[in-house]
């Protein structure tokens, strides 16, 4: 049965991706710019201009372009970036795609941390002082303008308390051995405790940033979801049997009020890579969304499209681990 | 027989925005070991906040204003959190109107019962076991279904799997509230049968709530009848139908269609029940009320009792101001 | 299985809100009061601010004092007036941009829900896949398309909001859709047509102002994203996203003032309208009003 | 005595499947379909002026049979007629003009009142509907219809919202929406259960009065055996969405045939003093109608079943005069 | 930093920040001031400048010889240099790279293709340039990145490409583009070693995060470039060492003169007599920056302040007069989009660009709308096809001579690529003679002649020179900044 389900839910993603991957081709025809020129400089005598138009293959009709386009993808090709060095789009992906992993991971370990216990505590609190006070914090929150707030860090922390490092990554020659290409995690698998603390330093501040500003997100939907959990009939009937309002609380109702939370973490996501660009450019992390901005900059077509397509195929797939996630979680659907 | 629950002067208000709900409002009322109280009324009359406040869970904004609750010679309503938790449960437990959802979805049958026994009695995770298939068996599920989750069950196992979680400890008390209203005539029946059995079995005593008079006759001793917060009548089922002295009492048992009654005309009650926030004035009937007089309408009546029969009427006042 | 009446669900007509009550309001109400007032400054930006806001009127980097209350900028305008004339950028923006989405995306979903069938299944895949990705890279892919200026950030900034409106509208559709009332329309014989404006369209759209609020939220932060990133407006347009970036270039050197007003006049903007929107969610959804 | 009537509306073969719902793309995937037999093969003639009960526990297809019989939904197989017009397929115009004589009253008052539109307006848009009357024209209509449901004083009501109105008096406003046209055929589909106990006698007797004064005929939908024995003539009992019997309502209770029929009625809470009371009770709880027990749909809870009863549908035959039962002891 | 590197004493590192960008790492394509300075860094030309002085020096040649009176040019080179990648360097490869710079005509080939003919190999390690005509300031020419031999192992004959394959003092070990680059000292340069173990450029995103990385600690020296404010602000604290040195960057406005409205002179210098340079330098650049009159610019020979003499240093009656005479006035406004490039120049831009407005606004008879593009469109797309009536560019000089500073806007054959679409005869010739023209004296002549028909015409209005800042720490020591701008690493090391 669960079987079934996932396989079926794994083939509903086509369409999605196909859809996503239909927009970002349309979008990139209508880029203002011509990628030629990009490549060749303003100079460049006629003939070199067709022959690298004919390399790209733009000078086919458009269907051609979307069939060679999607062929591309299919065998794994996001092609090569088309200013500067040309190198493989899915290289470039590779170098920036660990640091924004490693962000967003933090950031949403912060937030949740956040969101589920005063999310919980508030639920509880209905309408105390307490509550209020939590749930000013999640619209505020909201409200954030990450690069101020990352600004404002950056200047307590760094600049005047000189605690923590102002940006990048990691200190040079602190990189750990590569493995995962995920600092924190292949310093512990290395043995490298240097390491390890300078790339926390260094994580410290922007995943805070980020993980504040997703949290009040967190904190609203734990609330409202554990609020409507917590008048459920089966909450009070587990009061009724005696269990302790604690185990009440954070066994019987947080689960419940977890699976609709998983499905907001999925959607989440998105706010989690919008907030990860601004973050990012903000602590001058080397990651996906600082990445992707030059080189919307530069009008490096290719590499745009290629991250793009990244991008998509990513989301696709956190909704389907969300989905299954919610599967596992969830026996109505386990036990169908 | 001996009194196990002495409810007095009771008052349960909801502080809601609107204003002061008063859905409980100085209830006094008794049951003994064994005995099955029926406690009826229309929706919103206040059963359920009675019933509930038993177990020290009215839910916020609710709380209990006023009046005691002595259980066993214990008063329930100066007990802190703790103390009615191990209370709960284990010497009062209670039944929920809709099996659907009175189930965490997210937890197995087993695990239901299993972790009721374990956090009152500190026994082996396999005797907890043993106990919770017995209980099963006892309402009549069959120890394979252990381990499935309440989604695979029937509305009326649901309910059965509700009775076991209830009688799981052999408590004294059993809240009963609408345990049949969600469900089919014939599982309604099959209930009702389970009830009676394992209340003769268990000698326990059941406040069973309903707003169908029918249901409630098929169990109860005694017959508890509410009206806009307040406890309006009360005596044995025989006496409630044969002679019911309440005006309110015999309007309803005119009201609902019955099978035995030959096309007689229906007889309904005029007017609409009141809104607690606001209450009518002396008598809570007197505006729907066919004998109402001026008294009626400006004080409220006193609780008398005519042998073992409680009415809250100002005929049966013998001397009025 | 019985299906939960819909009636319970369903949003009461604003007039039943009996009286405002302060207390118990106080998130909505703080909302709209900053909403007012930036609104007012908005309005009456040529009458209250006291310079040209693109006009150097004092020296570079004044700090604040009596001639500039909020001191001066790196080329010596008057903050204060930038951020007051600010004001009419942010909202307007914050404001067409909503109404761009909130029209498409609201008709569209309408139709989309009550139509169904493929069309239904395609757009909604569609609008879906748009709400998934990073609103932000879309707004920045969209405004680099059409290039910096103030229709251009506000057009995109209302593409990218387009898929919240039709998946709300859409879903509520699609319950309204199976109601009682709907089907006890169509036994009296009413048309598609009446029942879509009559029956349907009044009963969905009691949420577009908790959304449009929340929208204009998410609108104010992208276009101060936008011009903070260099996408949005061209200089010397007063803009809080742009002043803010500019500001912010002057504060190692330990001029706080250039950096911190347009970025307090950021969140105090997008803080009202989020405590709006939470504030109406919470005067519009019964279930959390009844207790 | 028997009054010689004509039919009005009956059925033939009713069938309703609607589909297990399932995703687009489980659809591409496999190609069974599984079907929810809501409504499977249900005969039926409903005569003029008469209240006809359909009875039966939750799901066995009551509502859907009321619907299918005023066309608000399609039906999967069967024919309805309607004064002995196959009405079983029209579309368009032609419905929209049956629809003047066929109406229905939903269980749930609260839900069927669109909340923005003032009662008046809703009482009165079906006259806009059918071009009846407009304006002042149908404000008179719409009020004196206020007055005689008992909704008074009706200017006042007119003008309100359906949530400003108990669920007694909006059942009351559901009901003078379906009499306004003047129907022929209303299907009141559970109407009081969702009422308060003290206030169900005023709805009935309300719907009793309306029948006197507009001649209608009700399809009376309800699971409570008692209020059909109060307000009908005719009793059809439905059990996994087919007819297992249907007599009048005496014959019905004085002489029930059909195991499900007795263990229904004596199912049946009686209020009054506890009698110790044999009971015939089913097994088990109603099994899904995806998958219905072969044979006669009863028999894996049947006391009495035979061998028979697992292997062959029993059909609907008349057993006695006006007696009509689907079952093998027969 | 406080828990710093355990691996490497910290005197073997230096890290320098920067907001620039390296483009590509292709002689071929790079025509960008900073990958220059890094080419410069990890390869080398033939010839190349002496530290702090304009004076050429043997680099990868150890000498060379003019034949023909300035037409050829043969070059020796040294023996047994070979690239990283183990190629070696003989005449071949130089050959081989200068046919690819012309084969492949990208933005800086101009600087081989306008001058040299052909290339020809003489023997395994003499190789001779033959021009198309005499140049004398050819040298110069050598000394730059497009005349760098490259490892035909390396780059591909037919597409510029990314290496980092080098042959100069420092080796590439690390590269990720705009995070981090990586230098190391290359062992088999032949010259003296450099004194750094490890040279890193940190790449910022604007010069605030660069201000606070340097406040931080991250680096060493912050480079290219730290803001106007924060500079001043530093010198007064004198915390770090602030370095500055005149440069030759200027930056202009260009006026589209071959399309209306700015094929009207009378309006283009109307625009060159309303503009006030000084109030630009003081406000947005804190004086940091000195007002320019000619696009030579000053400190360099044959400069005059053509626009000075012209139009004094600002003109507001003489700007309303020409406009009037164009035909507009107070209440008929001339109407124009100004358009400036938001980040490629630093975020001074906009501020520049808002000055510009409100300088011509005050004529009373001129209407600024400002527009901006991203660099990429800009420079791509709307500079060659004159789309913008006025906008703002900047120059870095290519070699270090004033024929750098007037061909490239003036000539009528090249001038279009830098959106100039002026045609003059005269100054053509005037330039063609000056470039060939072997004495200073008589080329300086000729070029003050083009600075006045310049300042008359106004097809570009020059604003303002630069000045180069470098701040770093007090402990930095061998920084030598000088005409050429480009820093040598290899020179700077940590006391
Ligand atoms: N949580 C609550 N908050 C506010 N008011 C409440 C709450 N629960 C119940 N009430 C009000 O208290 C009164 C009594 O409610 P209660 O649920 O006890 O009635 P009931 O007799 O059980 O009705 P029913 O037959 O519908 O279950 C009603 O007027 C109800 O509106
Ligand atoms: N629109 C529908 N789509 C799918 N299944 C439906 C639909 N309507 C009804 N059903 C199913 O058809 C069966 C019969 O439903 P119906 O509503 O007719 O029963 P009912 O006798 O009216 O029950 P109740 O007493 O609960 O109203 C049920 O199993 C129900 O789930
Ligand atoms: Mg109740
Ligand atoms: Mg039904």
């Amino acid at each position: 049965m669960l079987k079934a389900y996932l396989i079926k839910r794994a083939l509903m993603t086509i369409p999605t991706m196909l859809i996503l991957l239909t927009i970002i081709f349309l979008i990139m025809r209508v880029l203002p710019g011509d990628p030629v020129a990009a490549i060749v400089g303003t100079k460049a005598p006629p003939e070199v201009i067709q022959s690298v138009t004919r390399r790209l293959g733009l000078d086919q009709p458009y269907h051609i372009q979307y069939i060679n386009y999607l062929s591309d993808l299919l065998r794994g090709d996001l092609g090569r970036s088309m200013i500067w060095g040309r190198r493989p789009v899915i290289d470039e992906i590779m170098d920036h795609f660990p640091a924004t992993l490693e962000l967003s991971i933090s950031a949403f370990m912060v937030s949740i941390l956040i969101g589920i216990i005063t999310g919980t505590e508030a639920a509880r609190k209905f309408r105390s002082k307490f509550d209020q006070v939590l749930r000013f914090y999640g619209i505020l929150t909201y409200s954030l303008f990450i690069p101020w707030f990352g600004i404002m860090l950056q200047l307590i922390f760094s600049v005047y308390l000189k605690l923590l490092p102002v940006g990048g990554r990691i200190d040079p020659f602190m990189e750990p051995e590569k493995i995962t290409g995920l600092y924190l995690l292949d310093s512990i698998l290395t043995l490298n405790i240097p390491s390890f603390f300078n790339a926390l330093s260094h994580l410290v501040l922007p995943s805070i940033t980020l993980g504040v500003y997703i949290s009040g997100v967190f904190t609203r939907t734990v609330r409202s979801n554990m609020l409507e959990v917590l008048r459920k009939d089966y909450i009070t009937a587990a009061r009724a049997r005696g269990i302790p309002e604690n185990v009440v609380v954070y066994r019987h109702a947080l689960k419940n009020a977890f699976i609709p939370i998983l499905t907001m973490m999925g959607l989440q996501f998105a706010l989690l890579l919008a907030g990860a660009v601004l973050t990012e450019t903000t602590f001058s992390w080397p990651g996906m969304g600082t990445f992707l901005l030059e080189r919307i900059m530069y009008r490096d077509y290719t590499t745009v499209q290629g991250t793009v397509v990244f991008i998509a195929l990513l989301i696709v797939s956190i909704s389907l681990l969300v989905d299954i996630m919610y599967a596992y979680l969830d026996p109505r659907i386990r036990f169908r | 027989m001996k009194c196990l629950l002495n409810i007095n002067e009771l008052k349960v208000y909801y502080f809601t925005r609107r204003g002061v709900v008063r859905a409980v409002d100085g209830v006094s009322l008794n049951i003994s070991r064994g005995e099955v109280l029926g406690l009826v009324g229309e929706s919103g009359s206040g059963k359920s906040t009675l019933g509930i406040s038993l177990l020290g869970l009215v839910p916020p904004p609710g709380r209990v204003v006023g009046g005691s609750i002595i259980f066993d010679g214990i008063e329930l309503t100066k007990l802190s959190a703790d103390e009615f938790a191990k209370i709960r449960g284990r010497r009062i437990s209670m039944i929920f109107q809709d099996p659907m959802t009175s189930l965490n979805p997210l937890m197995k049958i087993g695990d239901h019962l299993m972790e009721t026994i374990m956090i009152h009695e500190n026994i082996p995770k396999n005797e907890a076991r043993e106990r919770s298939i017995k209980a099963l068996e006892e309402v009549g599920i069959p120890p394979e279904r252990f381990n499935d989750y309440p989604h695979q069950f029937s509305g009326g196992m649901r309910q059965r799997v509700m009775i076991a979680l209830a009688i799981l400890l052999n408590p004294d008390l059993i809240i009963a509230d609408e345990p049949t209203t969600a469900l089919d005539v014939i599982v309604q029946a099959q209930i009702i049968d389970l009830l009676n059995n394992l209340r003769k079995q268990y000698n326990m005593s059941i406040l069973l709530i309903s707003h169908d008079i029918g249901v409630v006759s098929e169990i109860a001793d005694k017959i508890a009848v509410m009206y806009a917060g307040h406890l309006v009548e009360m005596a044995d089922v025989d006496v409630i139908f044969k002679d019911p002295l309440h005006p309110y009492t015999s309007a309803l048992l005119r009201a609902v269609p019955l099978i035995e009654s030959k096309y007689e005309k229906l007889y309904y009650i005029p007017g609409s029940p009141p809104d607690l926030v606001n209450p009518p004035k002396g008598c809570r009937f007197h505006p729907r009320c066919p004998h109402a007089t001026d008294i009626c309408r400006t004080r409220e009546p006193r609780t008398v009792s005519i042998e073992d029969h409680i009415v809250k009427c100002w005929m049966y006042c013998d001397t009025y101001e | 299985m019985k299906r939960t009446p819909l009636s319970r669900t369903i949003i009461p007509p604003l007039r039943k809100i009996r009286r405002l009550n302060l207390s118990e309001y106080w998130i909505a109400i703080s909302g709209a009061v900053i909403i007012i007032v930036v609104s007012l400054m908005a309005i009456l930006a040529p009458l209250i601010a006291p310079y040209d806001p693109i006009e150097t009127v004092g020296d570079s980097l004044e700090p604040p004092n009596t001639r500039f209350l909020l001191g001066t900028d790196n080329i010596g305008r008057d903050i204060l007036s930038r951020i007051i004339y600010g004001s009419r950028i942010s909202l307007s923006i914050a404001f067409l941009a909503s109404i761009i989405s909130m029209i498409i995306g609201a008709s569209l979903g309408l139709l989309s829900g009550y139509i169904g069938g493929t069309f239904d299944t395609t757009l909604a895949l569609i609008m879906d896949s748009m709400y998934a990705f990073p609103s932000i890279i879309l707004a920045i892919a969209i405004a680099y398309v059409l290039g910096p200026g103030i229709l251009n950030v506000t057009i995109s900034i209302g593409i990218v909001y387009i898929p919240v409106y039709f998946r709300m509208i859409r879903s509520e559709v699609l319950s309204t859709k199976e109601s009682l009332y709907v089907e006890a329309a169509r036994a009296i014989g009413a048309s598609d047509r009446v029942i879509l404006l009559k029956y349907i369209l009044p009963n969905v759209t009691a949420s577009l102002p908790v959304v449009f609020s929340l929208n204009a939220t998410d609108a104010i932060l992208i276009e101060a994203a936008l011009s903070f990133l260099g996408l949005g407006l061209p200089a010397p347009t007063p803009d809080w996203g742009f002043d803010l970036k500019n500001g912010y270039h002057f504060i190692t050197a330990g001029y706080w003032w250039p950096v911190t007003f347009p970025g307090l006049m950021i969140i105090i903007t997008a803080l009202g309208f989020s405590l709006l929107s939470e504030g109406l969610s919470e005067i519009l959804n019964p279930r959390l009003r009844e207790v | 005595m028997i009054r010689m009537s004509r039919v009005i509306i009956s059925a033939i073969n009713l069938t309703k499947y609607f589909p297990v719902q399932r995703g687009f793309l489980e659809r591409l995937i496999s190609r069974k379909l599984e079907y929810i037999r809501a409504v499977d093969g249900v005969d039926l003639e409903i005569k003029e002026e008469e209240t006809f009960a359909l009875v039966g526990e939750t799901g066995c297809g009551k509502t859907t049979t009321g619907r299918l019989l005023v066309r608000l939904l399609e039906p999967t197989g069967g024919d309805i007629f309607f004064r002995g017009i196959r009405i079983t397929h029209i579309k368009g115009e032609e419905l929209r003009k049956l629809r003047r004589h066929l109406q229905i009253i939903f269980q749930d008052p609260y839900a069927s009142l669109n909340p923005r539109m003032k009662i008046g307006d809703a009482i009165g848009h079906p006259l806009e509907i059918h071009d009846i009357a407009k304006g002042r024209e149908k404000r008179q209509i719409v009020l004196e219809m206020l007055e005689k449901v008992g909704l008074t004083p009706a200017e006042r009501y007119y003008e309100l919202y359906p949530h400003q109105l108990s669920g007694g008096e909006r059942q009351r406003v559901v009901i003078s929406r379906a009499m306004i046209l003047k129907p022929d055929f209303i299907v009141a589909d559970e109407p009081i259960s969702m009422i308060d106990v003290s206030l169900r006698a005023k709805i009935l007797e309300l719907m009793v009065d309306l029948k006197k004064e507009f001649h209608v005929t009700y399809l009376f939908i309800t699971h409570d055996l008692a209020t059909a024995k109060y307000i009908s003539d005719r009793i059809a009992v439905m059990y996994l969405g087919k007819i297992v019997e249907l007599a009048t309502t005496d014959e019905l209770f004085s002489n029930p045939l059909h195991p499900y029929v007795k263990a229904l009625i004596s199912a049946i809470p009686r209020p009054g003093p506890k009698a110790e009371r044999e009971r015939l009770l089913l097994r088990g709880e109603i099994p899904s109608p995806i998958n219905p027990p072969s044979g006669c749909r009863l028999h894996p809870r049947c006391p009495f079943k035979i061998r028979i009863c697992s292997k062959e549908e029993p059909k609907l035959l008349e057993k006695e005069r006006g007696h009509y039962v689907a079952c093998h002891l027969y | 930093y406080w828990y710093y590197q355990v691996y490497i004493k910290p005197k073997e590192v230096i890290v320098l920040g920067t907001i620039d960008k390296i483009t590509v790492l292709d002689p071929a394509k790079a025509y960008d001031f900073f990958t220059w300075e890094v080419l410069n860094n990890i390869g080398e030309g033939l010839l190349k400048y002496k530290p702090g002085t304009t004076e050429l020096v043997p680099g990868l040649a150890e000498s060379y010889e003019v034949r023909e009176g300035g037409r050829v040019y043969i070059f020796k080179l040294r023996k047994g240099l070979k690239f990283t990648d183990g190629t070696p360097l003989d005449a071949e490869v130089v050959k081989w790279s200068i046919e690819r710079q012309m084969h492949l005509k990208l933005d800086p080939s101009w600087l081989v293709t306008a001058f040299v003919e052909k290339v020809e190999v003489i023997d395994k390690y003499t190789v001779a340039f033959h021009l198309k005509r005499p140049i004398a300031y050819f040298p110069a020419l050598v000394a730059t990145v497009p005349y760098f031999p490259v490892s035909p192992k390396a780059y591909p004959w037919d597409e510029a490409k990314d290496s980092t394959v080098g042959i100069g003092p420092y080796k590439v070990v690390k590269w990720v583009r705009d995070v981090e680059l990586r230098l190391e000292v290359n062992p088999d340069y032949y010259g003296p070693k450099p004194k750094t173990k490890y040279f890193i450029i940190k790449f910022y995103k604007d010069a605030t995060a660069l201000k606070m990385a340097l406040e931080a600690g991250e680096i060493d020296i912050a480079w290219r470039e730290l803001l106007p404010t924060d500079i001043v602000a530093l010198k007064k604290e004198g915390k770090f060492n602030v370095v500055e040195a005149p440069s030759p960057y200027i930056r202009y406005i260009v006026l589209r003169c071959n399309q209306p409205p700015f094929d009207d002179v009378r309006l283009r210098r109307a625009i060159a007599a309303a503009i006030d340079r000084n109030r630009i330098c003081e406000k947005v650049f804190k004086g940091l920056v000195t007002p320019l009159y000619s696009m030579v610019p000053m400190g360099m020979w044959s400069h005059i302040d053509a626009f000075k003499d012209e139009y004094g240093e600002r003109n507001l009656e003489l700007a309303r007069e020409l406009l009037r005479e164009a035909g507009f006035s107070e209440d008929n406004k001339f109407k124009v989009e100004l358009w400036y490039t938001p980040t490629h120049y630093g975020t001074t831009e906009a501020d520049v660009a808002a000055l510009i407005k409100e300088s011509l606004e005050e004529t009373g008879m001129i209407k600024v709308e400002l527009k901006s593009a991203e660099w990429a469109t800009y420079a791509a797309e709307y500079i060659a096809k004159g789309v913008m009536p006025i906008f703002l560019l900047g120059w870095y000089p290519d070699y270090i001579d004033p024929d750098n500073y007037l061909t490239p806007f003036l000539h009528s054959e090249h001038c279009g690529h830098l959106g100039v679409f002026y045609s003059n005869s005269d100054v053509d010739e005037l330039l063609e003679e000056a470039m060939i023209k072997p004495t200073r004296e008589e080329r300086q002549a000729l070029y003050e002649e083009v600075q006045r028909i310049l300042a008359r015409d106004a097809p570009l209005i020059p604003i303002f020179q630069g000045r180069l800042f470098l701040v770093c720490k007090r402990n930095i020591k061998g920084v030598v900044l000088d005409p050429i701008m480009l820093l040598r690493y290899y020179l700077i090391y940590k006391d």
